[in-house]
C-alpha cells in the first residue's frame, strides 16, 4: 500500500487538524482524543515508513518548492534511518502526552480559569498539535531555513503553554524560557546565514561544500553553541530548571524532547556534514559534557521539588549524548542518539509522573510527600521504571544506549588522560541512580503523612499512555537491533 | 493632469468633505470611510495594473515606486475600513478622510516623482497632512504636544532638505534625478555639506537616531489607524527617500557606510528604549524606530539581497506594525486606556484581537515561518555576504531583545484577570477586526509564501540599484 | 529438547513473575501458587540439564543480537558449560524451595503480588546471569537482580516501626526503604565499574563473549598489558562488581542493611543466590586471567588473583568479628554470609595465586559455593520461623525453647555445624578445600587470617544458637506467642535442606572428586592446562588440624557462655575494659560504616545545600536577573535621552550632523 | 558667489540656533521661516549660476516653497493656539509631558 506523500502528512496533517480544532471549542476536552487520534495517524504512517526502511527500501525523501525568488529554498523532508526514528518517537511521546493531557489539562484548566474553560481547551490541543509538528519537522528536514523554522515553531508554542498553564511566576518563567531559547535559535541562525553566505544554498548536504572555507568553523561555533544553549549545557542551564519546574507538566515531555533534540541537529548538521571541522570542537565538547553531567547530577540532588528535580536531570542527560556524539565515533554517536531518544522517552514518564502526583495530590515538595505507592501504585511504578530508564537498568532502554555510547567514549580515550576523562564520565552516571531512587523513596515509599489519606490513583487515560511508552522503551531494551540498524548505516556513512 | 492615480485620488480626496457634509446631514458619517476605501481601492487596482516604467509629467514610476505606492494603499485602505468605526465618537471625519487620502497623495507623489523639487512638494504635503492628523484629536493635550513637536522639527528637516537641493541645485543646476545623478559622479566637499544637509531632513521624516525623538511622541498620541499610517508608510517613505536619493544623488559618496553604523545606533535606541515602557502604542512605536534599523542595514549592504531584504521588509513592516497599531486601536476602543497595566487578561476577552495581536508580535520580532523572518534574514544574510557580519549579529541581537518587551505585551494579556473594568470587556466590533484577521492572514501568507513578494521586491531593487552598476 | 531446555529454564521465572497479575483475583492466594509452578519447570529444566555433566567443552545456543555499528556483535546466547550447569540447578533448586516456603511465609503480608512479581524475576534474572554467554547478556540478568533485590529489600516501604532494623533502643535504627537505597547505590557503584571495565575489555577484544574472550586472551590481553598500569585499572574496575554484588570489602557495608526484607528474600537473595552472583563471576573470568598470569607470564594479571585473595580473606576475617556480637538474628546470619563468600573469593583467588592449585582453589570454592548455599539458605528458612515464633528480631529476646520446636531446632543445628565446618557436615569438605590450597599455594598470612577466622565462626555460630535456643532464663520467656513447630509447607524446605547438608557432607569426598574432574575438563577444553601437567598438590593434613583445632578454640567458650551458661557474657565484658572497647569496636562494625558515610554519604547531601544555595542560585541570579536587571539599568539611562524637550531635541539635530561630518570625515574625504 | 552661500549658512545657523534656544513657540516658527528662507535664498543665488542667464526653476521652486512655508506655519498656529488652550502658557518648554 503506498501512502500519497507520506512525510507530507506527517507534517500537514496536525497543523490542519489544528485549525480545525479552533471550530470545535464545544468538544471541550474530548480535543484531546482528536489531537491523540491525529498523532497516532501520523505515527502510523512512519511506523510504516520505518517498516520500509528496515527492509531496506531507500530513504524517503519529498521535495516541495518553498521560496525561489531570492534562495532557491526547498521544503524538503527526508526520513532516513537517523531521522525516521528520532521523528517516531518524538511523534510517539507527542501522542502519549496528548491523551495524559485530557486528564491533567482538564484538573489544570479547572484550576486556573474556572468558569471559561471551553476556550482554553481549544487554545491548548490546537497548540499542542503544533509541538509535534515542529518537533518531527525539525528531524526531517532537509534544510537549514526550514530547520530553523521548525526550531522556532516548537518555541511559540511551548511558550504560550508555560505563559497560560505554568506554574508559580509562570509569566516571568514562560518569557525567560522564550528569550534564552530564542538566544539559542538566534545562534543557530547566525551559522545558518554563514553558511549560506559559504555555499549558497540552505540544504544540510550543501554544508559540505564548506569543508576548507574560512567560515566553515565559525558555522560549526554558532550552530553548535545555539544547540548547547538549548540542550542547556553547563553556563547555559540556569533556564532549565525554572521552565522545566514551572511549565504544565502535560507539555514536560515535549520541552524535555525540545532540549534533547539538539544531540539530533549536531549529529546531522555537523557529525554529519562538517566532520572535519566539527573535530576541533571534540574536546572542550567532551569537557563541557562532563562538567554538565557532573553538575547536573549534583544540582538534581540538591532539589527538594519533584518537577524541579526531574528538570535538573534533564540536564545531566543531555550531557550524556553530548559526551557520545562529542567521542566522533560511530559507538558514541549511535549510543548517543540511542541514548536520547530511551532519555525522552523516560523523561516522559517521569515528568508525568510528578504531574499526576501533582495533580492527584497537589503537592510538589517531595519533604511533604512519602508513601504514596500503596495509595497510586501505577504511578509509582511507572515512576521506577522511568527511573529505571534513565539510570540505565535493563532490560529497558537507557542502558543499551548508555553502554554503547560509552564504547565509544571509551574508544576515543586513547591516552591515560582520556581513559580518566572516560572513567570520571562513566562514574558520573552512578549520579544518576542517586537522583533518580531517591525521589522514588521520598516520595512513593516511607510513611503516608495523614493529610495525604485521601489520595487516589489517576484516571487509565494518564497512566496507560505512559506505560505505553514504557513499552516501547522495553522493546527498544530487549530488542536495541531495531533501532541501531536504522542508525548505524547512516552514522558510518556520515563518518569519514 | 498631474498623473492618474494621483488625479483619482485628489479627485476623492476633494469630493470626501462634500460627501462628508451630506453624510452628516442623514447621519450616516461611515460612508465617507467606505467612499474613501473605494476610491483606495480603485487606486490600489490602477497601481497593480500599470506597466512600468512610467513617465508622465514630473513622475517617472518605476517598480520600486509602484511597490512602495501598492504598499501605502494596501495599508491605507485597512486604515480607513478600521477607521469608519474607530472614529465614531469623532468629529470632522470627513476632514479626517480627506487627510488621509491627502497624505497618501504626498506619499505616492513622493515616491513616484522624477525630480527632487516634485518630490518635496509631496513630502510636505504628506507631512502636513501627517501633522494635522496626529493632532485629530485636538481636545486632548496629548495630540497637540506630539504634534507641535513633530512639526517643529519635521520643518527643520524639511527646511534642511530645501537647503541640501539647493546646493545640489547649484552644484548640478538641475533637480532631476537622472540628471543630476549623471552630473554629480566626482564627490567634493559641497556634495559632502549637502549630503548632511539632506540626510538631516530625510533623518529626522525616518526617524534616524538621534532624530528619532518625535517619533515616539507622535505616533503614540495619533489615532491608531493613522498611528498604523504614520509607523507602517510615512516612516517608510523617510527610507524609501533615502534609498532614491542616496542611489541617486549621492551614489558617488560613501553615504552607505554611515546608514550602516546609523542602522546599528537607530535599531539599538529602538530596541532598548521600550523595554520597561508600559505604554502600548508608544512601545511599539519604539519598535518602529528599532525596525527603520534593520531597514537601513539592508540598504547599507548596497547590494540587490540587501535592498531587496529592505523593500520587503519595508513593505512587512507596513503589514505587521500596521496590524499592530490596529490590534492597540481596538482595545483602546474598547478599553479606553493605553496603558498595559491597565489592561492585564485583556486578552481573555478578546481572544480575535490577541491571537492576531500575537501574530503580528511574533512577526515583529522575527519569529518564523511569519513574515517579518522572511526579510530579517535576507537583511542578515544580505550584511554577511558584504562581509558586515557585525551588522548581521547586530540584527539578531536586537530581534532577541526586541522579543523581550514584545513578550511583555504578551505577558500583560495572559495575566488573569484582577481588574473590575477588564471583566466587562467585549470583543471588538466586527468591522474593526476585519482589517485584522485580514492583515493577520496577509501576514501568515506571506511568511509561507514569500516569492511573489520577493520577486516584486528584487525587481525593485534592481531599479534602484540600476543607476549604480 | 536440551537446546531448548536452558532458554525454557530462564525465560519461565521471568514469565511467570507476571503471571499472577493476569490470573483473576478471586482465585485468592492459588495464583501464586501458578507463579511457583513456573519456577517449578525451571528447576526440571536445570534437572534435565544435569545428566550432561560433565560437558566437554560448553555449548552456545542462540543467535545474533545486536550488531554494533563497528562490525562486531552482541550474542544472544547461553552458555553450557559443567560451572553453568551445576548453578543452574543449585539456583533452580534453592528458588524452588524458598519460594514454597514463603508461600506460608508471606501469608497475610502486605504488597504479595509485588513479592511475587519480584522473587519470580529475581529468579530469572539470576538464570540469566548463569546461562548468559556474554557479559551484555551476563550484565542485564546482572542489573536485574540488582534491581529486586532493592525492590525486595524495600518490600515493607512504608516504613512502619515494626519492620525497622538496627537498634536495639539507644542504637540507630534503619528503615527498609533507605536500606533498599543503600544496596541499591553500592551495587550500582560496583556495577558502573564493571560496565566500565567490560568496555575496555571489549575495546582491546572485540567481542563480548567469554568463549571469545577465552580463546583470544593471548590476543587482548597482551594487547592490553603494553599500556603499563591499565590492565590493573582494568582488573580493580572489573573486581568492583563482583564485591559490591557479593558484598565483599569495602562495598560490604549493604548486606546486613539488607535484611529488612522478608526473610526468603533474605534466605533467596541474600545469602543463597544473588550474592553468589560475584562469585560466579569471579569464577566465570577466573580461567582468563589464569592464563595471562602463568601461560602468558603478564605480571599485571596476577594481580587479579592478589586481590582478590586479599579481599577474600579479609572480609572473611572481618565479616565473622562482627557476626560476634551482632544480636540480630538474621545480621548474624547476614555477617556469616559475607564471611563465607570471603572464603569462596579466597578460594578462587588461591587458585591462581600459585600455579598449582588451580584446580584444588576452584572446586572447593564452587563446592563451598554449594554448600553454602543450601545450608545457608537453611538457616535463614529456620530463622524466618523464629522470628516469627517469637515476634522478635533480636536473639536476646526470643528465649525460644527447643521442645516446642523440635525439628526446626534440629535442622538449624545441623546447618551451623555445617557452617561452622564440623566434620562430616557439607561445610567441612569444602572449607578444608580452601584451607589447604591457601596452604599449599603458600600465602601464610592469609592463610592464618583464615584459619582465625574459622575460630571466630565457630563462636559465633555457637554463640548463635546458644542465645536463640539456650539461654537461661527461658522461663520467663515472653508469652505473647506461641513456640509452635511451623507449618508443613515452611518446615519441609528447609528440612530437605538440613538433609541435603547432611548428605553432601558424608558423600562430601566423592562429590568434590567429581566437581574437580568437571572442571578439570572444562579446563583442559579451555587449554589452560595444555601447558601444565596437572600437579596434585601434596595433600597436607596441617590445615585440617589446625581448622579443627580452631572449631575448638572458638567453640569452647562460647559453648561454655552460652549454652553451658556457666559465665553471663555481659558480667566478662563488663570486667575487662578491653574487652569492652573491643565490643564497641565491633558493634559499630569496625566504624567502616560510619566512616563511608562520613566520606562519600555525608558530602553529597552536604553538597545540597551549597549547590542549590550558591553555586545555581548565583548563577541563577547572574544570568537570570542580572541580564534583566542590566538591560533595566540600560533601559532607564537609555530612556533619557527622550527627553521630551524640543530644544534638545533641536540639539540632537546638530549632534546628528557634526555626527555625520564626522564619520565623513573618517571614511569618505581623506 | 561663495559669500551668498557663506550667508545662507549663516542664516540657516540663526535658524536652528532659534530653534534651539528660544522658548516661546512663535520664535521657533520664525525659526523654522528663517530656515526655509535660507534655502530660498540659496536658490535665488544660485539661479544666476551660469553667467548671463537666470535660471527660471529656481525662482518657480522658491515660490512653491513659500507656499509650502505657509501652509506649514498656518497648521503650526492652528497646533499652537490648541496648545496654547491646553497649556495655558506659549513656552516650548513646557510641553514636556511626553517622555522617555
Amino acid at each position: 500500500m503506498m501512502i500519497p506523500y507520506p512525510l507530507l502528512q506527517v507534517i500537514l496533517v496536525p497543523i490542519i487538524v489544528a485549525f480545525l480544532s479552533i471550530f470545535l471549542g464545544n468538544l471541550g476536552k474530548r480535543l484531546g482524543w482528536i489531537a491523540f487520534a491525529t498523532l497516532t495517524y501520523t505515527s502510523l504512517i512512519m511506523i510504516k515508513i520505518g517498516i520500509d526502511l528496515w527492509n531496506g527500501i531507500g530513504p524517503y525523501y519529498e521535495e516541495y518548492y518553498w521560496s525561489t525568488a531570492l534562495f532557491n529554498i526547498k521544503f524538503g523532508f527526508l526520513a532516513d534511518g537517523l531521522s525516521l526514528p528520532v521523528a517516531l518517537i518524538m511523534n510517539m511521546i507527542c501522542a502519549a502526552c496528548a491523551l495524559y493531557s485530557i486528564h491533567y489539562m482538564e484538573h489544570r484548566i479547572e484550576q486556573l480559569y474556572g468558569e471559561e474553560r471551553k476556550g482554553m481547551y481549544v487554545v491548548y490541543f490546537s497548540i499542542y498539535l503544533l509541538f509535534a509538528v515542529g518537533l518531527v519537522g525539525v528531524a526531517l528536514s532537509t534544510n537549514l531555513a526550514q530547520m530553523y523554522v521548525f526550531t522556532e515553531l516548537t518555541l511559540i508554542p511551548s511558550y504560550i503553554m508555560i505563559d497560560l498553564f505554568g506554574y508559580v511566576d509562570r509569566h516571568r518563567i514562560a518569557m525567560m524560557y522564550f528569550i534564552w531559547n530564542h538566544i539559542g535559535a538566534a545562534m543557530f541562525l547566525i551559522g545558518i546565514t554563514l553558511a549560506y553566505i559559504g555555499t549558497g544554498s540552505f540544504e544540510v548536504f550543501a554544508l559540505r561544500n564548506l569543508i576548507g572555507n574560512n567560515f566553515a568553523i565559525w558555522v560549526c561555533f554558532f550552530i553548535l553553541v545555539g544547540w548547547l544553549v538549548k540542550m542547556a549545557v553547563f553556563g547555559f542551564h540556569v533556564w532549565l530548571p525554572w521552565a522545566h519546574g514551572e511549565h504544565p507538566t502535560s507539555i514536560a515531555a515535549i520541552i524535555a524532547t525540545i532540549v534533547g533534540l539538539g544531540n539530533y541537529v549536531i549529529v546531522r548538521l555537523l557529525y554529519g556534514e562538517l566532520f572535519s571541522v566539527f573535530k576541533i570542537f571534540s574536546i572542550p565538547l567532551l569537557i563541557i559534557a562532563i562538567i554538565t553531567m557532573i553538575y547536573g547530577g549534583f544540582l538534581s540532588i540538591a532539589q527538594d521539588d519533584m518537577k524541579r528535580l526531574y528538570a535538573c536531570s534533564t540536564i545531566s542527560q543531555t550531557a550524556y549524548s553530548i559526551l557520545g556524539i562529542a567521542t566522533l565515533t560511530v559507538m558514541g554517536v549511535v549510543g548517543g542518539i540511542f541514548y536520547f531518544l530511551s532519555h525522552i522517552l523516560g523523561k516522559c514518564v517521569l515528568f508525568s509522573v510528578a504531574g499526576i502526583v501533582l495533580c492527584q495530590t497537589g503537592i510538589r515538595d517531595m519533604r511533604k510527600l512519602g508513601g504514596l505507592a500503596r495509595k497510586m501504585p501505577l504511578t509509582a511504578t511507572l515512576c521506577i521504571l522511568g527511573s529505571m530508564v534513565l539510570s540505565a537498568f535493563p532490560p529497558l532502554s537507557g542502558f543499551q544506549g548508555e553502554w554503547i555510547m560509552f564504547v565509544g567514549v571509551f574508544k576515543e580515550a586513547g591516552s591515560f588522560m582520556g581513559l580518566i576523562v572516560a572513567l570520571v564520565a562513566i562514574f558520573a552516571t552512578f549520579l544518576t541512580v542517586i537522583y533518580t531512587f531517591w525521589p522514588v523513596i521520598r516520595v512513593f515509599f516511607g510513611p503516608l503523612p495523614s493529610e495525604l489519606e485521601n489520595v487516589k490513583e489517576a484516571p487509565l487515560t494518564m497512566t496507560l499512555p505512559l506505560f505505553m511508552l514504557m513499552f516501547i522503551s522495553f522493546i527498544l531494551g530487549i530488542y536495541p537491533e531495531s533501532l541501531v540498524a536504522l542508525i548505524t548505516p547512516v552514522i558510518k556513512a556520515m563518518t569519514p | 493632469m498631474i498623473a492618474p492615480i494621483i488625479d483619482l485620488l485628489l479627485f476623492f480626496a476633494i469630493t470626501t468633505p462634500i460627501l462628508g457634509w451630506l453624510c452628516e446631514k442623514i447621519k450616516r458619517p461611515y460612508l465617507c470611510g467606505i467612499y474613501t476605501t473605494i476610491g483606495l481601492a480603485i487606486a490600489l487596482w490602477q497601481v497593480l495594473l500599470m506597466k512600468f516604467p512610467i513617465k508622465i509629467s514630473q513622475f517617472s514610476i518605476d517598480q520600486l515606486s509602484g511597490f512602495m505606492a501598492i504598499t501605502f494603499l494596501m495599508l491605507g485602505i485597512f486604515a480607513s475600513i478600521f477607521s469608519m468605526k474607530y472614529l465614531e465618537r469623532d468629529t470632522g471625519i470627513p476632514l479626517f478622510y480627506t487627510l488621509l487620502i491627502l497624505m497618501i497623495i504626498g506619499m505616492i507623489g513622493a515616491v513616484f516623482a522624477s525630480d527632487f523639487f516634485t518630490f518635496f512638494v509631496f513630502w510636505e504635503m504628506m507631512c502636513i497632512s501627517s501633522y494635522t492628523l496626529v493632532a485629530f484629536r485636538k481636545e486632548k493635550w496629548e495630540p497637540i504636544e506630539a504634534s507641535f513637536k513633530y512639526l517643529i522639527m519635521s520643518s527643520a528637516g524639511s527646511a534642511s532638505i530645501l537647503f541640501g537641493m539647493s546646493l545640489i541645485y547649484g552644484m548640478c543646476g538641475t533637480l532631476s534625478f537622472t540628471e543630476i545623478s549623471r552630473i554629480l559622479t566626482e564627490p567634493n566637499i559641497w556634495v559632502y555639506i549637502a549630503s548632511i544637509f539632506v540626510f538631516i531632513g530625510l533623518g529626522v521624516k525616518s526617524a534616524i537616531f538621534p532624530l528619532h525623538t518625535w517619533l515616539p511622541d507622535a505616533h503614540s498620541a495619533a489615532p491608531s489607524p493613522i498611528s498604523a499610517m504614520l509607523s507602517g508608510v510615512v516612516v517608510e517613505t523617510g527610507v524609501y527617500a533615502i534609498c532614491r536619493i542616496g542611489f541617486s544623488i549621492f551614489s558617488c559618496i560613501k553615504w552607505l557606510e554611515v546608514i550602516a553604523i546609523l542602522s546599528i545606533f537607530t535599531m539599538f535606541i529602538g530596541n532598548l528604549t521600550p523595554l520597561l515602557q508600559t505604554d502600548i502604542k508608544r512601545l511599539l512605536a519604539y519598535s518602529t524606530i528599532a525596525h527603520i534599523g534593520y531597514m537601513l542595514a539592508g540598504i547599507s549592504t548596497g547590494t540587490i539581497l540587501g535592498l531587496t531584504g529592505a523593500l520587503m521588509h519595508i513593505f512587512n513592516h507596513a503589514i505587521m506594525k500596521g496590524l499592530a497599531f490596529l490590534c492597540s486601536g481596538v482595545i483602546l476602543y474598547q478599553l479606553e486606556t493605553r496603558d498595559m497595566r491597565e489592561m492585564l487578561g485583556v486578552g481573555r476577552r478578546m481572544p480575535i484581537t490577541t491571537t492576531t495581536l500575537f501574530i503580528s508580535l511574533f512577526a515583529l520580532s522575527g519569529m518564523p515561518p511569519l513574515n517579518g523572518f522572511i526579510s530579517e534574514l535576507t537583511i542578515i544574510l544580505a550584511s554577511i555576504e558584504v562581509n558586515m557580519i557585525w551588522l548581521g549579529i547586530c540584527i539578531i541581537i536586537n530581534s532577541i531583545i526586541s522579543a523581550a518587551y514584545y513578550l511583555r505585551i504578551l505577558k500583560a494579556f495572559l495575566q488573569p484577570i484582577t481588574l473590575e473594568n477588564i471583566k466587562k470587556v467585549k470583543e471588538g466590533p466586527i468591522i474593526m477586526l476585519i482589517p485584522l484577521v485580514s492583515l493577520a492572514i496577509l501576514i501568515i501568507v506571506f511568511g509561507i509564501w514569500p516569492d511573489g513578494l520577493m520577486n516584486y521586491a528584487k525587481s525593485a531593487a534592481y531599479e534602484l540599484l540600476r543607476g549604480v552598476m | 529438547m536440551i537446546d531448548l531446555a536452558p532458554w525454557l529454564c530462564w525465560i519461565m521465572p521471568t514469565i511467570g513473575s507476571i503471571v499472577h497479575y493476569l490470573l483473576p483475583k478471586r482465585i485468592g492466594r492459588k495464583r501464586y501458587i501458578v507463579t511457583i509452578s513456573f519456577t517449578f519447570i525451571a528447576f526440571i529444566m536445570a534437572i534435565t540439564m544435569l545428566p550432561l555433566l560433565p560437558i566437554h567443552g560448553y555449548k552456545e545456543i542462540g543467535g545474533i543480537w545486536l550488531s554494533l555499528p563497528d562490525g562486531n556483535y552482541v550474542e544472544f546466547a547461553i552458555l553450557i558449560d559443567n560451572l553453568s550447569i551445576i548453578l543452574t540447578n543449585l539456583v533452580a533448586f534453592l528458588s524452588l524451595l524458598i519460594l514454597i516456603y514463603s508461600y506460608k511465609y508471606m501469608e497475610g503480608e502486605p504488597g504479595e503480588d509485588r513479592y511475587w512479581f519480584f522473587m519470580s524475576l529475581f529468579v530469572g534474572g539470576m538464570l540469566i546471569l548463569i546461562l548468559a554467554n556474554n557479559l551484555i547478556f551476563f550484565f542485564i540478568g546482572w542489573k536485574i537482580v540488582g534491581l529486586c533485590s532493592f525492590a525486595l529489600i524495600s518490600h515493607y516501604y512504608s516504613d512502619e516501626r515494626k519492620y525497622w532494623i538496627g537498634g536495639p533502643e539507644p542504637y540507630p535504627f534503619q528503615k527498609p526503604s533507605r536500606c533498599g537505597l543503600k544496596a541499591l547505590f553500592v551495587t550500582t557503584l560496583g556495577d558502573v565499574a564493571l560496565l566500565a571495565s567490560i568496555i575496555i575489555i571489549y575495546l582491546y577484544s572485540g567481542t563480548f563473549s567469554f568463549m571469545k574472550l577465552y580463546e583470544n586472551v593471548n590476543i587482548w590481553m597482551s594487547e592490553i598489558a603494553k599500556t603499563p598500569g591499565l590492565l590493573t585499572i582494568t582488573i580493580l574496575l572489573f573486581l568492583c562488581g563482583p564485591f559490591s554484588k557479593s558484598a565483599q570489602f569495602p562495598f560490604h557495608e549493604w548486606l546486613p542493611e539488607a535484611m529488612s526484607g522478608p526473610t526468603p528474600v533474605s534466605a533467596l537473595i541474600h545469602a543463597a543466590t544473588m550474592v553468589k552472583a560475584g562469585v560466579y563471576l569471579v569464577a566465570r573470568v577466573l580461567p582468563i586471567f589464569y592464563f595471562g598470569t602463568w601461560i602468558l607470564g603478564i605480571k599485571e594479571a596476577y594481580n587479579f588473583f592478589l586481590i582478590v585473595a586479599i579481599i577474600g580473606g579479609f572480609t572473611a576475617f572481618l565479616a565473622a568479628t562482627q557476626a560476634m556480637v551482632a544480636i540480630e538474628l538474621k545480621k548474624v546470619l547476614a555477617y556469616s554470609t559475607m564471611s563465607v563468600i570471603g572464603y569462596m573469593m579466597l578460594g578462587l583467588g588461591i587458585a591462581g595465586i600459585s600455579s598449582e592449585t588451580l584446580i584444588e582453589g576452584f572446586t572447593s570454592s564452587i563446592f563451598h559455593l554449594i554448600n553454602h548455599g543450601i545450608f545457608k539458605a537453611a538457616l535463614f528458612l529456620c530463622a524466618g520461623v523464629l522470628i516469627h515464633a517469637s515476634g522478635s528480631i533480636y536473639i536476646t529476646d526470643m528465649k525460644l525453647s527447643p521442645k516446642t520446636m523440635k525439628f526446626t531446632w534440629i535442622f538449624m543445628w545441623i546447618s551451623s555445624l555445617a557452617l561452622i565446618g564440623i566434620p562430616p557436615l557439607s561445610g567441612f569438605w569444602s572449607k578444608e578445600g580452601i584451607l589447604s590450597s591457601c596452604y599449599i599455594s603458600g600465602q601464610y598470612w592469609i592463610f592464618i587470617l583464615s584459619v582465625l577466622t574459622v575460630a571466630v565462626t565457630s563462636f559465633y555460630v555457637i554463640r548463635l544458637m546458644g542465645i536463640t535456643f539456650h539461654s537461661p532464663n527461658e522461663n520467663n520467656s515472653n508469652k505473647h506467642h506461641e513456640h509452635g513447630e511451623a507449618s508443613k509447607i515452611m518446615l519441609i524446605p528447609y528440612g530437605i535442606l538440613a538433609i541435603l547438608t547432611v548428605i553432601i557432607g558424608i558423600v562430601g569426598p566423592w562429590i568434590k572428586d567429581l566437581l574437580h574432574e568437571f572442571f578439570a575438563k572444562e579446563f583442559y577444553d579451555i587449554h589452560l592446562l595444555e601447558f601444565h601437567t596437572l600437579s596434585i598438590a601434596h595433600e597436607s593434613i596441617i590445615p585440617t588440624i589446625l581448622s579443627i583445632i580452631m572449631i575448638v578454640i572458638g567453640g569452647f567458650p562460647a559453648y561454655y557462655v552460652y549454652i553451658a551458661n556457666k559465665l553471663s557474657s555481659i558480667s566478662i565484658i563488663e570486667r575487662y575494659g578491653i574487652l569492652k572497647a573491643f565490643h564497641k569496636f565491633l558493634w559499630n562494625r569496625w566504624y567502616i560504616d560510619s566512616a563511608f558515610n562520613k566520606i562519600f554519604a555525608y558530602p553529597i547531601l552536604a553538597s545540597r545545600e551549597p549547590v542549590a544555595k550558591y553555586i545555581e542560585a548565583g548563577m541563577d541570579y547572574g544570568l537570570n536577573i542580572g541580564i534583566p536587571k542590566l538591560f533595566e539599568f540600560i533601559n532607564n539611562n537609555i530612556r533619557k535621552l527622550q527627553t521630551g524637550i524640543l530644544s534638545i531635541n533641536m540639539i540632537y539635530i546638530m549632534i546628528f550632523a557634526v555626527f555625520l561630518m564626522f564619520i565623513f570625515i573618517i571614511f569618505g574625504v581623506m | 558667489m561663495n559669500i551668498y552661500i557663506m550667508f545662507s549658512l549663516v542664516l540657516y545657523a540663526i535658524g536652528i540656533y532659534c530653534l534651539v534656544t528660544k522658548r516661546n513657540m512663535i520664535r521657533l516658527l520664525l525659526g523654522i521661516e528663517i530656515l526655509i528662507n535660507a534655502a530660498n535664498f540659496n536658490f535665488i543665488a544660485f539661479s544666476r549660476n551660469i553667467s548671463g542667464f537666470i535660471d527660471l526653476l529656481p525662482l518657480s521652486v522658491v515660490t512653491i516653497s513659500i507656499g509650502i512655508a505657509a501652509s506649514v506655519t498656518a497648521v503650526a498656529i492652528v497646533i499652537l493656539v490648541y496648545a496654547y488652550r491646553h497649556y495655558g502658557t506659549l513656552d516650548v518648554r513646557e510641553l514636556r509631558r511626553l517622555r522617555g
